[in-house]
């Protein structure tokens, strides 16, 4: 599958936008894409610091990381799925069929350590469907995942109904949210990090990844250099909902409430995550530092904003504005530089 | 002494404060206390006119008001802003849940770290907050719309329910209260057919209406018991061929409900004032931080122009008994 | 220039062009006239600019320096909507058309037949693409989507295209690179035709026997720089040869003499319904065997099928004896495999990946340590067959994009190589490809083969295949019409069997 | 190959079925017709009052915003773009409306209705610039101005409403008039479709959309100036967005800042159920239409049906599979038939 929707702008407008520079590429990118975030996700994070009262506090960290828990882990396959090119928006709704599911048999009387591996299952077999639909039939994994959003959310309402179930033990919801012992760190934070290095590695380090990044630019070359780009692409939406379960199950525990509704409409946060760490929406490049990054950035400005006492309009209006400026602000420099210079980026005048 | 009465000591006096300590029934309620809204959802006007008499009264007690929250309806959404809350160390936390529960580990962080929490609108499991105050109790509001729909409909008849979401706490605790109700001998000819749920959404509920009529021709009756859903379902009414045939009652503001009252869509509907809500909620919040009260059943404090109030069972006050609006008297209220 | 100035000035002049992308200088003060009623070639190996000039003259690029003069006037063309008002029409070197779009459509874009109210009017819009494929001599649906033409027909509807503007200057940039023998006389004609009638044609092809069958004067481009415009009267192929290159080409079908030795591959009663069936054939280690045809016989469905990038119905495929699953190009892979596409932009390169990267594409398994892939390793093994293969790219990390189109090729046999297979498949492995660069593959397949390898090589070029294989497989609408041995293939031997008539001459 | 040996047959090029593509998108657009209809019939066998005027009325009506947005996204689609923002821009313009009417109600109708489209078309104004003059990805700068104009939406409403009573009659009675028995905003919405689905498939313009979508790089090298033509289709869509939210404030009177919340993916849903293909190039907006239509018939014929209503969603989101995957098998169908034109022999 191509990226399904592009711009009609030549395709050298969307990929790498710079010319190829001498030197090593993996630097230049550094310095150019996921650079620049971690550097504007240090300066908010200084800034908040100071200007900011509440925020440098180990409390406020913990805060922070619960709040961007889910979105995080989420991220992590998302990356990897629209780096081949592909997207999945079922990833909320997975989340809440995984919750639902977990309270209707939390009632139905299954003790937890039965219910935890149930539902990681599930979400393997609801990110399955999602593969089979893209790879095996040949749709467009936009149009499908926009399917299943609303199936499995619908699927959710059948299973739990207007329902929440919320007597979950204690000695998992508060454990869930519990700190490592002698920090403000929410054991979370260690599993997404532990999570983020293993997707990490995957990636950047690994022939698979490679691979991913081949499949996102051109997946017929990358079929004829024998790689099995459906088999590939299966599994990564396997994996994104076996996390988006485990994020599930995570959220769950997290408010101690499972009902059908939960998390709705975090697709489009997880996405705009994603694509603010500098992943292209038409697939082929991106890093995971820079999408950890654009995450945290995320997670970071809204949290002092609001310690700030900014309105959650402003809230809203600053992610957006963060999202359309990180992927113009890229291309209008690239412009200025092709204009000072008579040498422009390629294809474009 | 109990309480944080600035934002330092509060942190300081940290987990020494909460309703286990005695209340001093004469303690003076100190100037600047942080006095913090958190509605379901910011910019809903329901909550915008509450919060306005939560205003009022701060204002009265010298406090600093502040008004914060999401602008989706979520649990989550709304956790973050009383994380952030209790980290800008509010003296008194006055919120609506969204979820009962799921906001119950950061309120319990909250009160942990000195903020009293008070529960308005929509309550939380009881062992989270520390008071709620009810716009009315579930059995008077039950009681007051079961009581108009019988009158309207001539006390026989089929109706249904248009609800707000299928998990809104209080309309459900409504709906069932009114069921046991229309379960009683008086109400023998009276019918329960259906139960639809308008999400709080102007469209849906409009669409909900409307299904409902398709669904049951001889319906006498809808009851609504949320604002949002009234007033859609009023319009709906308003330029259907049922209008005047199907009557129409429920929870709503005057505001929006004048035009088909005027135009005889709706024969009367009833509501709290939402102002005094707030209102009250502010001053059950200061008495909480000063010590007044912890929220223990049967103690008592002064609520400024609402004069004297009692802890009921379970750390609940209630506001009073409901409004009912009609066309004699619709014109004296502006919410 | 020095030849005589034409009465009126030419309609449309490059004057000292310079167009450069980010480090590539891929022109430097070019000039060149294109004469009413003259058809000029513009010969150059690959990556010598051709495609940029194209370009420029078309409205795509802007020249960094110099100008375009159309009737002697210096103009400047924005975008390719200002040239096209000029009276410039082209045809691009890769198809340009909108698979969603009808054929017709696809010819008169922008320029539809209007009607009342200026609505478009179809029912003329289809006559005139008719028209249109009359004189071209070939019949393609008007109203079909352009989705699922095979290459050639893509290639014709570019041509119509371009007829269609009735324009003063014609460029076709390498037109007859995807085309069979009748469809080039028929468009040779076409190209006359015009010139007789006053228009400029430019003409870019890598074939020199059509170079000089058609065109009036040549000019040679070289890195970019401007060589040489002579009448071809006075030119040989050598002679063009030699100012392309800057020095003499050795022999361009340096075929050794090998031993051949066992089977490698057998192929028996392979079948895919509606493409191909019944194909029989074995290749032996040390051995060139050649797969002729016309466009469209199936060789490319064959090949891919054998590697497993499709799937097939019936038939087995057999390395060194054992049998290859189906449509698993990982497997074909593992058992000594390689195919070189025949589309190197769309199934042979990740254009938007290093040359490096596309380089060890193909070995990401056996590069890596502990399942790991280190850069040392990739860059080592990436180097070592772009030098062999001289690649001439700035950077092993430059985007793969940026080179010329032999070059590209070149990167390709190098990531197949690499997996040092024991069976090479290759799909028109020169297709668009300069001389030099020719001679510089076929010596390269041919050393391949000495050294043991068994070659399949798909060509729709008879010199080529005459040249290089040891054995011709003739196809012909889906099956195996002919085998011919080195001896037995001939021209007309090849060219009855891929036609489809029986001849004696086929041996088994 | 410079030597031609024998004549081959020219006329086998390019065989396949004339105008199977046409024929194509009528069978997929016949394809959701009939299940509209099917669906219609079954619900009114369970419930005749389903086909009452009444409900016909109320069907049409809840259609038409739907309706309307569809016919605006189809137009983004097919040049191989989506606008994500929608919902919000819907909201930005119904709020406006009632604003106006609030602040100026001396106003006449048609100037605020037109000023609500206006606001719309701004709207997509700044999506379209950002999309074809910056040249980056729609799908971003949509979902970031999906938060930006709901942001500005919130934080101009702050916490008020505007309710029927704040409007004039005559323009609520826009939602209530109908024009020979028709809703008028039917009618309007029919317009629309009919007026979009003309200029697409007949005019010279209309058509480099599909061909913008089809293959990008190609519609730049053809000379169609795209970028102008990607920021019309931008503008054309906030304008329809701007009259749904219009006709939004005329049919439901009350107005806040979480209008059209959410709308954004059902619009596409629509689109897509109707055979809009969502990589460009390909789709009509009658498909779009029809496919708005269908979706709203199950949310009001789910019910009458007695299908639980926790179903609802799940039904929507097995329809949208469902289409798709048809799609999926005419177009496979159809290339094989294509390929099939010149092989048959073998
Ligand atoms: N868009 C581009 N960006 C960067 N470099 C380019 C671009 N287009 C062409 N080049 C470079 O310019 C040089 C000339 O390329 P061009 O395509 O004009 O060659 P050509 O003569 O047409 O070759 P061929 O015969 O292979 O088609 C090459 O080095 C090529 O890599
Ligand atoms: N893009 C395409 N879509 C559908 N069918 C195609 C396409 N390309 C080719 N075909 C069909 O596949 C068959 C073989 O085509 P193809 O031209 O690839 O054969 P070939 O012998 O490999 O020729 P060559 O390699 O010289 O182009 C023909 O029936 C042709 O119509
Ligand atoms: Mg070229
Ligand atoms: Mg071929």
């Amino acid at each position: 599958m191509v990226p399904e929707v592009t711009t009609p702008a030549d395709s050298t407008a969307t990929a790498p936008s710079e010319p190829p520079r001498r030197g090593r590429a993996l630097r230049s990118m550094l310095v150019s894409r996921e650079g620049s975030i971690i550097g504007a996700l240090v300066v908010s994070i200084l800034a908040a610091a100071v200007f900011v009262d509440g925020f440098a506090s180990g409390r406020n960290a913990g805060f922070l990381i619960l709040d961007i828990a889910a979105i995080a882990l989420i991220a992590l396959p998302m990356t990897l799925v629209i780096i081949t090119g592909e997207i999945d928006l079922s990833v909320a709704s997975t989340l809440g069929l995984t919750s639902a599911v977990m309270g209707q048999l939390w009632v139905m009387g299954l003790p937890l350590e039965t219910i935890v591996p149930l539902c990681v299952a599930l979400g393997a077999v609801l990110g399955a469907v999602n593969g089979v639909l893209v790879t095996v039939v040949g749709l467009p994994s936009l149009a499908v995942t926009i399917g299943t959003m609303a199936l499995y959310r619908g699927l959710a309402y059948v299973v739990l109904g207007d329902r929440a179930v919320a007597d979950f033990p204690f000695s998992w919801t508060g454990g869930a949210t519990a700190p490592v012992p002698g920090t403000s760190i929410p054991w979370i934070g260690v599993l997404i990090l532990g999570l983020a290095l293993a997707f990490g590695v995957l990636l950047h380090a690994t022939p698979l990844g490679r691979s991913l990044y081949a499949i996102g630019n051109n997946a017929e070359a990358t079929r004829f250099s024998g790689v099995s780009v459906r088999w590939t692409k299966l599994w990564l939406f396997v994996a994104t909902g076996t996390v988006a379960s485990l994020a599930g199950i995570f959220w769950t525990l997290q408010y101690g409430s499972a009902r059908a509704d939960n998390a709705f409409g975090l697709e489009l946060s997880v996405v705009a995550a994603v694509l603010l760490g500098g992943v292209s929406i038409f697939g082929g490049t991106g890093a995971l530092p820079g999408v950890l990054g654009g995450v945290l950035l995320l997670g970071t400005i809204r949290n002092a904003l609001r310690l700030a006492d900014v309105s959650s309009d402003t809230l809203s209006i600053v992610t957006g504005m963060l999202l359309v400026v990180s992927v113009v602000a890229p291309n209008l420099a690239a412009r200025l530089r092709s204009r000072r210079k008579p040498t422009g980026p390629p294809g474009r005048r | 002494g109990c309480g944080g009465t600035t934002r330092g000591s509060a942190e300081d006096s940290g987990s020494s404060s909460g309703p286990t300590t005695e209340a001093d029934p004469n303690a003076t309620i100190p100037e600047g206390l942080a006095i913090s809204f958190l509605p379901k959802q910011l910019n809903n006007p329901y909550f915008t006119y509450a919060n306005s008499g939560g205003e009022e009264a701060v204002a009265e007690l010298g406090g600093e008001y502040k008004e914060v929250g999401p602008s989706d309806a979520n649990a989550s959404s709304q956790v973050s802003y009383i994380n952030t809350l209790s980290q800008q160390g509010s003296d008194v936390i006055v919120t609506a849940a969204n979820d009962p529960s799921a906001v119950c580990g950061a309120l319990q962080q909250a009160r942990e770290a000195g903020s009293a929490i008070v529960t308005y609108d929509s309550d939380t499991d009881p062992e989270c907050r520390d008071a709620f105050v009810n716009q009315a109790s579930a059995e008077g509001l039950a009681l007051v719309q079961v009581e108009m729909i019988a009158e309207q409909i001539g006390g026989e008849g089929e109706i249904a329910f248009l609800s707000a979401t299928p998990n809104a706490t209080n309309q459900n605790t409504w709906l069932e209260l009114m069921e046991e109700e229309l379960a009683t001998p008086e109400y023998e000819g009276i019918e329960v057919v259906d139960t639809v749920y308008g999400n709080d959404d102007d469209q849906k509920s409009f669409q909900e209406m409307q299904g409902l009529m398709q669904t049951h021709p001889d319906l006498a009756g809808v009851v609504s018991p949320t604002t949002v859903g009234l007033a859609a379902a009023a319009r709906y009414l308003s330029t259907s061929e049922y209008k005047g045939d199907v009557k129409l009652t429920g929870l709503g503001t005057p505001n929006q409900m004048r035009e088909y009252v005027k135009d005889g869509t709706v024969e009367e509907f009833a509501l709290w004032d939402p102002k005094n809500l707030g209102y009250l909620a502010a001053y059950t919040g200061a008495a909480l931080a000063a010590g007044q009260i912890t929220g223990e059943e049967g103690q008592t404090f002064e609520a400024g122009r609402l004069g004297e109030y009692e802890i009921g069972a379970e750390g609940e006050i209630v506001l009073g008994p409901p409004t009912v609006f009609n066309a004699d008297n619709i014109d004296d209220y502006d919410f | 220039m020095g030849t005589q100035p034409s009465p009126a000035p030419p309609p449309l002049a490059l004057v000292e062009a310079a167009k450069s992308f980010g480090m590539v200088k891929a022109l430097q003060g070019v000039s060149l006239e294109l004469r009413a009623g003259e058809i000029h070639a513009l010969c150059g190996e690959n990556g010598a600019g051709k495609s940029t000039l194209v370009k420029t003259i078309a409205g795509v690029h802007q020249p960094d320096e110099g100008h375009i003069e159309v009737d002697g006037q210096p103009t400047v063309f924005a975008g390719p909507a200002d040239a096209q008002r000029a009276g410039v029409a082209v045809i691009y070197q890769e198809p340009t058309l909108f698979p969603d779009l009808s054929v017709a459509e696809n010819i008169f874009i922008r320029r539809q037949p209007l009607g009342r109210g200026r609505r478009i009017d179809r029912s003329a819009m289809r006559a005139a693409t008719n028209r249109l494929f009359a004189r071209l001599g070939v019949h393609i649906d008007p109203d079909r989507p352009a989705r699922g033409l095979s290459i050639a027909d893509q290639q014709l509807v570019e041509i119509a295209k371009a007829l269609s503007f009735d324009a003063r200057v014609l460029i076709m940039d390498e037109p007859t690179a995807a085309l069979s023998g009748i469809e080039v006389e028929r468009l040779f004609a076409v190209a006359r035709s015009l010139r007789d009638n006053g228009a400029a044609v430019l003409f870019i092809s890598h074939r020199f026997d059509e170079v000089f069958a058609l065109c009036d004067r040549i000019t040679v481009m070289r890195d970019g720089r401007y060589i040489s415009t002579e009448p071809t009267a006075e030119l040989t192929v050598d002679a063009v040869v030699r100012s392309m290159v800057g020095r003499d080409v050795t022999a361009l079908f340096p075929k050794q003499e090998t031993d051949v030795g066992e089977v490698v591959l057998d192929v028996a009663g392979l079948t895919r319904t509606g493409v191909f069936s019944d194909v029989n054939f074995s290749v032996r280690s040390g051995e060139i065997v050649a797969l002729a045809g016309l466009v469209g016989a199936g060789r490319s469905e064959v090949v891919r099928a054998i590697f497993g990038v499709d799937g097939y119905d019936a038939g087995t495929v057999r390395v060194g004896g054992t049998k290859l699953t189906a449509g698993r190009p990982a497997a074909a892979m593992a058992a000594g495999i390689a195919l070189v596409p025949e589309d190197r932009r769309q199934q042979g390169l990740v254009m938007e990946m290093s040359v490096e990267r596309n380089a060890t594409l193909t070995r990401r398994w056996a590069l890596s340590r502990f399942g790991l892939l280190w850069r040392r390793a990739e860059e080592r093994a990436a180097r070592t067959w772009t030098d062999r293969l001289q690649v001439k790219a700035g950077h092993l990390s430059d985007l793969v994009s940026t080179l010329s189109g032999g070059n590209q090729q070149k990167v390709v046999l190098a990531k197949w190589l690499a997996t040092e297979p024991h069976v090479l498949i290759v799909d028109e492995p020169t297709r668009g490809i300069d001389v030099g660069t020719k001679a510089e593959v076929h010596r390269l397949l041919s050393e391949l083969a000495g050294q043991g390898m068994a070659v399949l090589m798909v060509s729709s070029e008879l010199p080529e295949v005459l040249g290089m294989a040891d054995r011709v497989l003739v196809m012909h609408e889906g099956r195996i019409s002919a085998e011919l041995s080195r001896s037995q293939a001939t021209e007309e031997t090849v060219m009855y069997a891929a036609t489809g008539q029986e001849q004696e001459g086929s041996a088994a | 190959m410079s030597t031609p040996v024998t004549e081959t047959p020219l006329e086998e090029h390019g065989g396949g079925d004339p105008r199977s593509s046409r024929r194509l998108r009528q069978a997929r657009e016949l394809g959701i017709l009939l299940a509209l209809v099917l669906l219609v019939v079954i619900t009114t066998l369970v419930n005749p009052g389903f086909l009452s005027s009444q409900s016909i009325d109320d069907l049409l009506l809840g259609a038409t915003l739907l309706t309307i947005l569809a016919v605006g996204q189809t137009m983004v689609i097919v040049t191989r773009c989506v606008d994500l923002s929608v919902g919000s821009i819907l909201g930005l313009s119904a709020f406006a409306v009632g604003t106006l009417f609030v602040s100026f109600p001396s106003l006449p109708i048609v100037l605020v209705a037109l000023a609500g489209v206006l606001v719309g078309a701004a709207c997509g104004l700044v999506n379209g610039t950002l999309v074809a003059t910056a040249r980056v990805p729609a799908l971003v700068v949509t979902l970031g101005t999906l938060y930006v104009f709901r942001g500005i939406d919130h934080w101009w409403a702050s916490g008020t409403q505007i309710n029927a009573a704040d409007m004039p009659e005559e323009f609520l009675g826009i939602g209530r008039t109908s024009l020979l028995g028709i809703p008028l905003p039917a009618v309007i919405a029919v317009a629309v479709v009919l007026g979009a689905g003309w200029y697409l498939g007949s005019y010279r313009s209309g058509r480099e959309l599909y061909a913008i979508g089809s293959e990008p790089q190609a519609a730049r090298l053809s000379g169609i100036p795209v970028d102008r033509r990607v920021l019309g289709a931008f503008i054309a869509n906030g304008a329809l967005a701007g009259l749904a939210g219009v006709l939004y404030a005329a049919r439901f009177g009350t107005l806040d800042a979480t209008v059209g919340t959410g709308l954004e993916l059902e619009v596409v849903a629509a689109a897509v159920v109707g055979g809009v293909a969502i990589f460009g190039g390909s789709g009509t907006v009658y498909g779009a239409a029809l496919g708005a239509v269908l979706l709203t018939t199950i949310g009001s014929a789910l019910p009458i049906l007695q299908v639980n209503a926790f179903w609802q969603q799940a039904v929507v989101g097995l329809l949208i599979l469902v289409a798709i995957g048809m799609d999926r098998l005419l177009a496979v169908r159809t290339a094989r038939r294509l390929r099939g034109g010149e092989s048959s022999g073998a």
